[in-house]
């Protein structure tokens, strides 16, 4: 397939996350223009899938979609959803990306997120969004508050039915799209490609994915969101409202074992704030937290911590080694319990959360000339003077994307990148408006 | 089918940062509630007086509901200003025999869109059961 | 106008290329969907005038209960069940009001 | 539980005076070659050594249920036991429990090593097999914590091997192969060729038609310290025949509760229906490679049935 | 009350004990041991990093319910390798046995 | 067409067009669009009403533009989706048209109509809804956004690390820095510390390349010595009075004197006093700054333990990190065992959270009759690395670590807590409230302190350990700057830290816009993470500066002389300091009092609005007359009447 066009930019922002939309606009604050290239359907990245966020308990949503909308609308900015960076590499003064658009199947121009074709659509697919726990179609809008709000084909459980096509009131649908590529100039760049969660089917002690009242993390967002899969927290195996929830710490990270020896960061607070927000949702179940040590270490963070143990969060110390089915859809933990007289524990609980380890979103690989350090994230060259700078001049990392972060240290991260972005175009006789 | 069950008028005030995007939330939901309602954008309902809630109902305004953002308003110290407004506002309804349940102050977040349906739902219900303003 | 039905006649050759290509996606799709239409009927005939939680809709489909639970928190989705009293620690779903305008003659089974 | 201490002792007294745990001489109970073609050596060949523990295991098991009659009685101060047998001329308790042990149990262990024997020709594997060059590996010493005695009889062991230049070598069970290819390195400074017999074996039979799904039991030592689960699973692909994985396979195997034998036959029963449990639970019969596996599955009534003895049906 | 002692842990370095301060006392090997003992065999563990010689010769007899079956060591999340400090105590207890 | 009705109803000349979208039949299915138009044509000052099928196609928006520019219609209503996906596109098609964006309104009939609700129901409140955007369009007036002209200069705060990077950061993207430092040195509290946790960098090399960079940069002036004495003024136009003058007391006189012993020169690194970059100024010297953002960077100082705790100040033996630090800079190579002061050092202690996570009820307040109930984030890696540092340079010095977590969260941070276990430190956790008891050593062992502790991972048993050193992992307090803040009008957290506006939404921003935080002043950070918090801050300041105006939202409050007396209603109400003032003015040739908006800081929120008796003050493009005319329209029948004709 050939290079159908080249496009131009001051600023290429690889990941449509909170991080990279951050960067995009503090660049496109100061008149520079940026391409945000996002690999999925929407732009939002994790932050935009989960609840409530703490320390703050605000809603995630409605923290993302204003950046989410000020970056769809910003002249400044250019979004290139479901597109697959192939390379991305130095020429001279000009970094040279070579992108994939995927096909969405759907014409992006035409559709006007109607969701007709959603419904008429008649094949059901696990919907990756809900975490899996519920149903999308073959043709389906990402999710409710997706950037573009436009309807994508998924090929491979597509039956070529044409119901879609038959309903949608512009004719937008378009099965003979094709892989397009294309590429993309700009001076510098901002690669904010976030993280991943550990796949569950990596913890074997844990049962692989196989019991269902074992979950991520990010299920059980989906599970507390408003708009999730069942609009309340029922637990997956049979709809029952879990009695008691057990939330299991480092389940995968601080553990060379499983290979991810760093601590992900992250889960000590988000599973304090699931138990908290469990404990108002469910106000008589019993929430207990088995962990190695609490890293509340952010602003107000150890208050939240104390906050939940006064609300009767219960907090275990100890790591759970084994998790198995329990009697009619329970899940058995056994764990050390450190007390004196205590020992192994074997408890059983309706839902167990687990905090997998975070891996990276992206690894460049062959693609770019960034290399990446022994946790695999992107390698900075200055953590401490200069924390965005990378091996690459002129490339900047902010956010997970160098290592698990919150959503505060990512979002201050790609202001920093995005300062170190426009001082180098500034040094390069980038003008910015004046 | 009670084709003569009294349907007043609900005037929803929505800020635009919270409660407004709730609503289209609920569209996207396809959740239906009933259609007596009449959503105003606002950037935050405490530049109402307490005079334009009483001359709403007056206007023959049924109900109205002030969704807003709470205490996450984007503007520090509204809701509490908003809320202080409010009770004084019921002092003045009750003074013209009016039910002050007709005004009720919520916070609507974005994706609050249960809480919305209920209280569209709860007000509608209030409403068809105290008629016209005035006639409590 | 002229044009059209050698436009037609060129885009069903391409729609059947496409259709070769991705053949053994779309019999495994197809096949997923025909269980999931039996499942799905099967979910509905048992709501029809009663309100199940999800236990008692595995039982009296013989469905495994987490699959009942899919299917469930997808139709609800989809406006076509909705949520109703609560029975212990379980909800019980009934019939809602379709929204979409579905009701398929079923011509292709 | 027994008192460790006393139990180390007496079988260090054993190893040093038969060269196996049960203080009778090897020769009394390593009859499994008798019947079979001799195997004589050509240059380059691997030995088949067997460490005896297929041998031994019908003694052990009957030795395991005298002990299970005696923990929690008020003979389970197992000193007595102890003291009392060390007084023993030291053939003596070896024939009481050759006395304990049933024949038929003792020809199906044998059976299994001829069983192997068989698929190694058939797989073109050249190899000989000389009893006085078969010893036991030392491995319960070393396990117990015995590191003297466990050193000594390596050296013994490794010795002897290098007496008739022995360097290639076929194991039939985990333990020894373990003790052969990990202990012995680190604690006599030599090294030996050491395969097991299953990766060795290249067959290939349509005999899988009509049988269920086998499910496998990795031993500790195979499936965990050894990481050589994929070998069992290429033998039954070759064979045509299917498998189910139980919950903790592979690396992350159950123990048996075998090895608890020697302590705690309470403890070994306990871990033992455990670990039949999560067997059970696939509905398939068991495989394993394991002759303590073996035994210990066959005491709790579970299909099991050894992976040299299902293929040698096969081919 | 006990006293702390340092020096005993570098002692067992002769019997193969050597990654015992490893160990950040998760209590995942004693959860995942077939054995489901008490505190076993973190409490070991920890009485050698705190050089709590007289405990380890105390609770002796306990080192010997160990299944050899390596489960704690592939699951141990620092690699302390807790199976094969058993088996090193159980070295170090028998040579004290022996010549006390 | 319509007929106006009234002639008495304001904006005579308005003449509004009303578009209807059909969205492909997902607002026409359940709406009448017809009908909507029809009854739209009779609302006062509707000129024209049109249909389509997709309004945000370019034809549409073509023939939209075309009715502005033929002079048809000069207010727009658009009736479609919601205004958040697509009020941006018909703005812009108004600016496309050489119209106003803002003589606009939009009637959300998708999400809020068609999508919820069915049969007539749906066309009555589609019809309504756009009669009330009809009745607000016509009272619709041009806005400009605001501008505000901007000082293309910045001033900072504090000349450590944060402040030092802001600094340079905005000096490189080519704007003027003013750097305001109160102490003679820069390099702030990095500069009392040898390395850096958890990679190794040293503090001189940190702190020598930052105030290198600075201190050549012909874009960025530093003053040391320098002390903010006034503020005033907003976003854009910020002025400052500094006062720059011999530091009072003794509090430099350690660091003076390290420099002079050192003898190095104006503008090098000397370890543990930072850099001088000019000497001492003999007067007093008053300047005034002209500034566009403030960066405040004025850092944080370590908790310094009260006399007791933990045996400080009872034993010698007993020190906190920082002091640690500065011991082992002077520690002589006395081979295997650390030698401190002359004593032997085989055995130490180290305990974590002195002077953070402290819990109310359970720890002691200070004589301020605060608590740290913050976690102090860089403390666990401070103390590991410096754990490692012994162990690998001394290492028949044993190490004893008592932590409550250990929170080494960060990227090479976990690695410093395996290396410290594998380098043989040892671990014992206590639970909060049952910290570590140090004392004197009764028994027979040399070592002159215990330390006991009920020891959670050894079963809750009591453990002692005989110690030659005791050192407290102390947390980070925020800098006195009460001046500052009551000068400066920022919120301070519970905390005592400078608060944020929102930590997500605009985490280094502060209420008082155009003021700006950066590092340790806002929560305990490590360099890193100040480093980045000062580039967060200069990304902002930089994007206010570089225009050289702010452009504000329109959207702000706007005081009708006509009607207002300055009963001052609104200046109390307003919640936003300095947003509104009474100032002097001459109406008609007399004095008067009369509210004042500044746009600059006006929120637009309408606080104001609602108190004034003379309803002398609106939010301009959403005013109290615009919401009443739209009530109007919707309680009003007369536009729906012929209704049944069709």
């Amino acid at each position: 397939m050939g290079v159908q066009q080249n496009l131009k930019f001051d600023a290429l922002v690889l990941g449509g996350g909170i991080a990279g939309l951050e960067a995009a606009l503090n660049l496109a604050e100061q008149d520079f223009s940026v391409a945000v290239v996002e690999k999925d359907a929407s732009i939002g990245g994790k932050m935009i899938r989960l609840s409530k966020v703490f320390p703050t308990l605000d809603c995630s949503s409605c923290i993302t979609t204003p950046k989410m909308a000020a970056a769809a609308h910003h002249p400044k900015v250019t979004l290139l959803t479901y597109c697959e960076l192939q390379s991305l590499e130095r020429r001279g003064d000009e970094l040279v990306a070579l992108i994939t658009q995927k096909p969405r199947y759907v014409d992006l121009e035409k559709c006007i997120g109607c969701r007709q074709c959603e419904y008429q659509c008649p094949v059901l697919v696990p919907d990756a969004e809900q975490g899996g726990l519920a149903a999308r179609k073959a043709i389906y809008i990402p999710f409710s508050n997706a950037i573009p709000q436009k309807a994508l084909i998924d090929p491979e459980n597509c039956i070529l039915c044409g119901r879609c096509e038959k309903v949608c009131p512009t004719q937008a649908v378009d099965f003979f799209q094709k892989v397009e590529d294309f590429t993309l100039t700009a001076a510098t760049a901002v690669i904010a490609t976030g993280f991943e969660m550990m796949p569950l089917e990596d913890k074997v002690q844990y049962g692989q994915g196989q019991i269902p009242d074992v979950i991520t993390a990010l299920q059980m967002e989906r599970l507390l969101a408003p708009h999730g899969p069942y609009n309340r927290v029922l637990r997956p195996y049979d709809g029952k409202e879990p009695d008691s929830v057990a939330f299991i710490q480092c389940a995968g990270s601080r553990d060379q074992s499983m290979g991810v020896p760093y601590c992900s960061r992250v889960c000590c607070m988000y599973a304090i704030k699931q138990a908290m927000l469990l404990s108002g949702s469910l106000p008589l179940a019993d929430l207990t937290v088995y962990y190695l040590d609490i890293r509340a270490f952010g602003k107000g963070y150890e208050q939240f911590f104390q906050n939940a143990q006064a609300m009767g969060v219960n907090f275990v110390k100890g790591k759970v080694a084994y998790v198995e089915p329990g009697e009619g859809g329970a899940v058995r933990l056994r764990y050390e319990s450190q007390e004196a007289e205590g020992g192994v524990q074997v408890v059983e609980h309706d839902l167990v959360v687990l905090s997998l380890g975070l891996l990276p979103g992206w690894t460049p690989g062959a693609s770019c000339a960034l290399s990446t350090g022994a946790d695999n994230f992107i390698k900075t060259v200055k953590p401490k003077l200069a924390p965005a700078l990378t091996e690459l001049s002129g490339v900047f990392v902010a956010g997970a994307a160098s290592g698990p972060k919150d959503i505060v240290d990512s979002i201050v991260e790609a202001g920093a990148a995005a300062m170190e972005a426009c001082r180098y175009l500034a040094a390069r006789g980038f003008k910015a408006a004046g | 089918m009670e084709a003569e069950k009294y349907a007043g008028k609900i005037l929803i005030l929505a800020t635009e940062t919270c409660a407004y995007p709730g609503a289209d939330a609920v569209g996207q939901g396809h959740q239906s509630y009933p259609a007596n309602t009449y959503l105003l954008r606002v950037k935050d309902p405490v530049l109402f007086p307490e005079k334009f809630y009483l001359d709403c109902f007056a206007k023959g305004v049924a109900g109205i509901i002030i969704m807003s953002c709470g205490v996450e308003s984007p503007y520090p110290g509204s809701y509490e200003a908003l809320a202080r407004r409010i009770d004084r506002v019921y002092p003045l309804m009750k003074a013209k025999g009016l039910d002050i349940r007709r005004l009720r102050l919520t916070a609507i977040c974005t994706v609050c869109t249960r809480a919305f349906v209920n209280e569209v739902r709860q007000m509608h219900d209030l409403v068809s059961e105290l008629g016209p303003p005035g006639r409590e | 106008m002229s044009d059209a039905p050698i436009e037609a006649e060129s885009r069903k050759a391409a729609l059947k290329k496409l259709i070769a290509a991705r053949r053994p996606q779309m019999i495994a799709a197809t096949a997923r969907m025909k269980e999931q239409r039996r499942a799905l009927k099967a979910i509905k005939e048992h709501l029809a005038g009663a309100e199940l939680t999800v236990p008692e809709i595995a039982a009296a489909t013989g469905l495994p209960v987490s699959e009942v639970l899919w299917y469930v928190a997808t139709l609800k989705k989809y406006g076509e069940i909705l949520e109703g009293t609560k029975a212990g620690a379980y909800f019980r779903y009934r019939l809602g009001q379709v929204v979409a305008a579905e009701a398929e003659p079923g011509s292709d089974e | 539980m027994f008192n460790p201490r006393d139990i180390i002792d007496l079988i260090a007294a054993n190893v040093r005076q038969s060269r196996n745990p049960f203080g009778v001489p090897s020769t009394r109970f390593n009859t499994w070659w008798r019947k079979m073609p001799g195997f004589t050596r050509r240059p380059g060949e691997a030995l088949l050594f067997t460490g005896l523990m297929y041998q031994a295991i019908p003694y052990i098991e009957a030795t395991t249920r005298y002990l299970e009659r005696l923990e929690g009685s008020r003979w389970a101060d197992y000193l007595r036991w102890a003291r009392f047998s060390r007084y023993l001329p030291g053939s003596l308790p070896g024939r009481g429990l050759s006395f304990l042990t049933s024949r038929a149990e003792k020809q199906k262990f044998n059976g299994i090593l001829q069983t192997i024997c068989r698929l190694l020709t058939k797989s073109g594997v050249g190899f000989f097999y000389h009893p006085e060059m078969d010893f036991y590996s030392g491995i319960l010493l070393y396990d117990l914590g015995d590191q003297e005695g466990f050193e000594e009889h390596a050296r013994f062991v490794v010795r002897n091997l290098k007496l008739h230049g022995v360097h290639k070598i076929i194991t039939v069970d985990p333990h020894t192969t373990y003790a052969l290819k990990e202990l012995y390195p680190k604690y006599t400074g030599e090294t030996f060729e050491v395969q097991p017999y299953f990766t060795l074996l290249r067959l290939s039979a349509g005999g899988g038609n009509g049988q269920g799904p086998v499910a496998i039991h990795d031993p500790c030592f195979y499936g965990r310290y050894l990481q050589l689960s994929e070998g069992p699973r290429q033998v039954l692909r070759d064979l045509g025949l299917k498998y189910v994985e139980v919950r903790n396979s592979g690396e992350f195997t159950s123990c048996c509760g075998g090895p608890a034998e020697s302590v705690s036959p309470a403890l070994n029963r306990e871990i033992l229906d455990r670990r039949v449990a999560e067997l059970k639970a696939s509905g398939a019969p068991v495989v394993t490679l394991c002759p303590i596996c073996l035994a210990n599955l066959l005491k709790a009534g579970l299909a099991v049935e050894d992976l040299a003895s299902l293929a040698g049906r096969y081919c | 009350m006990a006293l702390v002692n340092p020096n005993f842990a570098a002692e067992l370095e002769a019997f193969g004990v050597d990654t015992a301060l490893e160990c950040f006392n998760c209590g995942t090997c004693a959860a995942i041991c077939p054995l489901l003992y008490e505190h076993f065999p973190r409490k070991l563990i920890r009485y050698v990093q705190v050089g709590a010689e007289k405990k380890i010769m105390e609770n002796a007899q306990d080192l010997w319910r160990c299944l050899h079956c390596g489960l704690c060591t592939r699951t141990c999340p620092r690699q302390a390798n807790p199976g094969e400090l058993i088996l090193g105590l159980r070295r170090y207890v028998v040579a004290r046995w022996r010549r006390p | 067409m319509a007929k106006k009705k009234k002639k008495t109803e304001p904006a005579p000349e308005a003449k509004v067009g009303v578009y209807v979208c059909h969205c492909g039949g997902n607002i026409s299915d359940a709406v009448e669009v017809d009908q909507v138009c029809q009854h739209a044509r009779r609302v006062p000052g509707v000129v024209v009403a049109r249909d389509n099928m997709f309004l945000c196609s370019d034809p549409c928006q073509e023939m939209i533009i075309e009715d502005l520019k033929s002079g048809l219609v000069d207010r727009v209503v658009v009736a479609s989706c919601s205004p958040s996906l697509h009020e941006a596109t018909f703005r812009r098609a108004l600016a496309r048209a050489g119209a106003n964006p803002y003589v606009y309104e939009h009637a959300n009939l998708r999400e809020q109509v068609s999508w919820v609700h069915h049969g007539a129901a749906a066309t009555e409140k589609a019809s309504r809804l756009v009669a009330a955007a009809a009745a607000k369009a016509r009272l619709l007036r041009p806005l400009e956004s605001i501008r505000v002209e901007v000082q293309r200069q910045a001033v900072v705060i504090g000349g450590g690390v944060a402040g030092l990077k802001a600094a340079l950061e905005l000096g490189e993207r080519g704007l003027a820095v003013v750097l305001v430092e109160k102490s003679p040195f820069l390099g702030g509290q990095v500069a009392q510390l040898q390395r850096l946790a958890p990679f190794g960098e040293t503090a001189a090399e940190v702190i020598s390349e930052l105030t290198g960079a600075v201190l050549k940069h012909p874009a960025i002036t530093v003053h040391t010595c320098a002390e903010v004495e006034d503020f005033a003024g907003y976003i854009g136009n910020f002025k400052i009075k500094v006062v720059r003058q011999s530091p009072a007391g003794a509090v430099y006189a350690d660091r003076l004197a390290r420099l002079s012993r050192s003898g190095r020169g104006l503008g090098e690194y000397v370890p543990f006093v930072g850099v001088m970059p000019a000497a001492i100024p003999e007067g007093r010297e008053e300047f005034d700054l002209e500034a566009g953002a403030i960066v405040l960077a004025t850092g944080f100082r370590p908790y310094q333990p009260r006399a007791g705790e933990y045996g400080y100040r009872d034993f010698p033996e007993v020190v906190t990190l920082p002091e640690l630090i500065r011991q082992l800079a002077a520690a002589e190579g006395a081979g295997d065992t650390l030698v401190l002061n002359g004593r032997l050092i085989r055995q130490a202690a180290l305990i974590h959270c002195v002077g953070s996570r402290q819990i109310p009820g359970v720890h002691a307040e200070n004589e301020g009759g605060y608590l740290n109930e913050y976690c102090s984030r860089t403390c666990c890696s401070a103390t590991l690395y410096a754990a490692n540092q012994i162990r690998e340079q001394y290492p028949k010095t044993r190490i004893f670590d008592f932590y409550r977590d250990i929170r080494t969260y960060g990227r090479g941070q976990e690695e410093l807590y395996t290396e410290a276990a594998r380098n043989g430190t040892l671990f014992f956790r206590f639970e909060a409230g049952e910290e570590p008891q140090v004392s004197r050593n009764p028994h027979r062992t040399s070592n002159p302190l215990l330390v006991k502790v009920r020891d959670v991972l050894t079963f809750g048993e009591e453990l002692e350990v005989p110690v030659d050193l005791v050192v407290l992992a102390v947390g980070q307090e925020p800098n006195d700057i009460a001046h500052l803040v009551e000068n400066l009008k920022i919120p301070v957290g519970a905390d005592r830290f400078l608060q944020e506006v929102h930590p997500k939404l605009r985490p280094v921003e502060v209420s008082v816009a155009g003021i700006l935080l950066a590092g340790t002043c806002q929560a305990p950070f490590d360099v890193g993470e100040t480093c980045a918090a000062a580039g967060a801050a200069a990304v902002k300041a930089a994007a206010i500066l570089t225009r050289g105006y702010v452009e504000l939202d329109p959207f702000v409050a706007e005081v009708d002389l006509s009607r207002c007396v300055g009963t001052g209603a609104c200046v109390e109400a307003c919640l936003a300091e300095g947003a509104l003032a009474l100032v002097n003015l001459e109406v008609e040739g007399q004095m008067v009092r009369r509210a004042q908006v500044n746009p600059a800081l006006c929120l637009g929120c309408g606080a104001c609005v609602a108190v004034c008796p003379e309803n002398a003050i609106n939010v301009q493009g959403w005013t109290l007359k615009q919401y009443e005319a739209m009530v109007d329209m919707i309680v009003s029948d007369e536009y729906l009447e012929e209704r049944a004709e069709g």
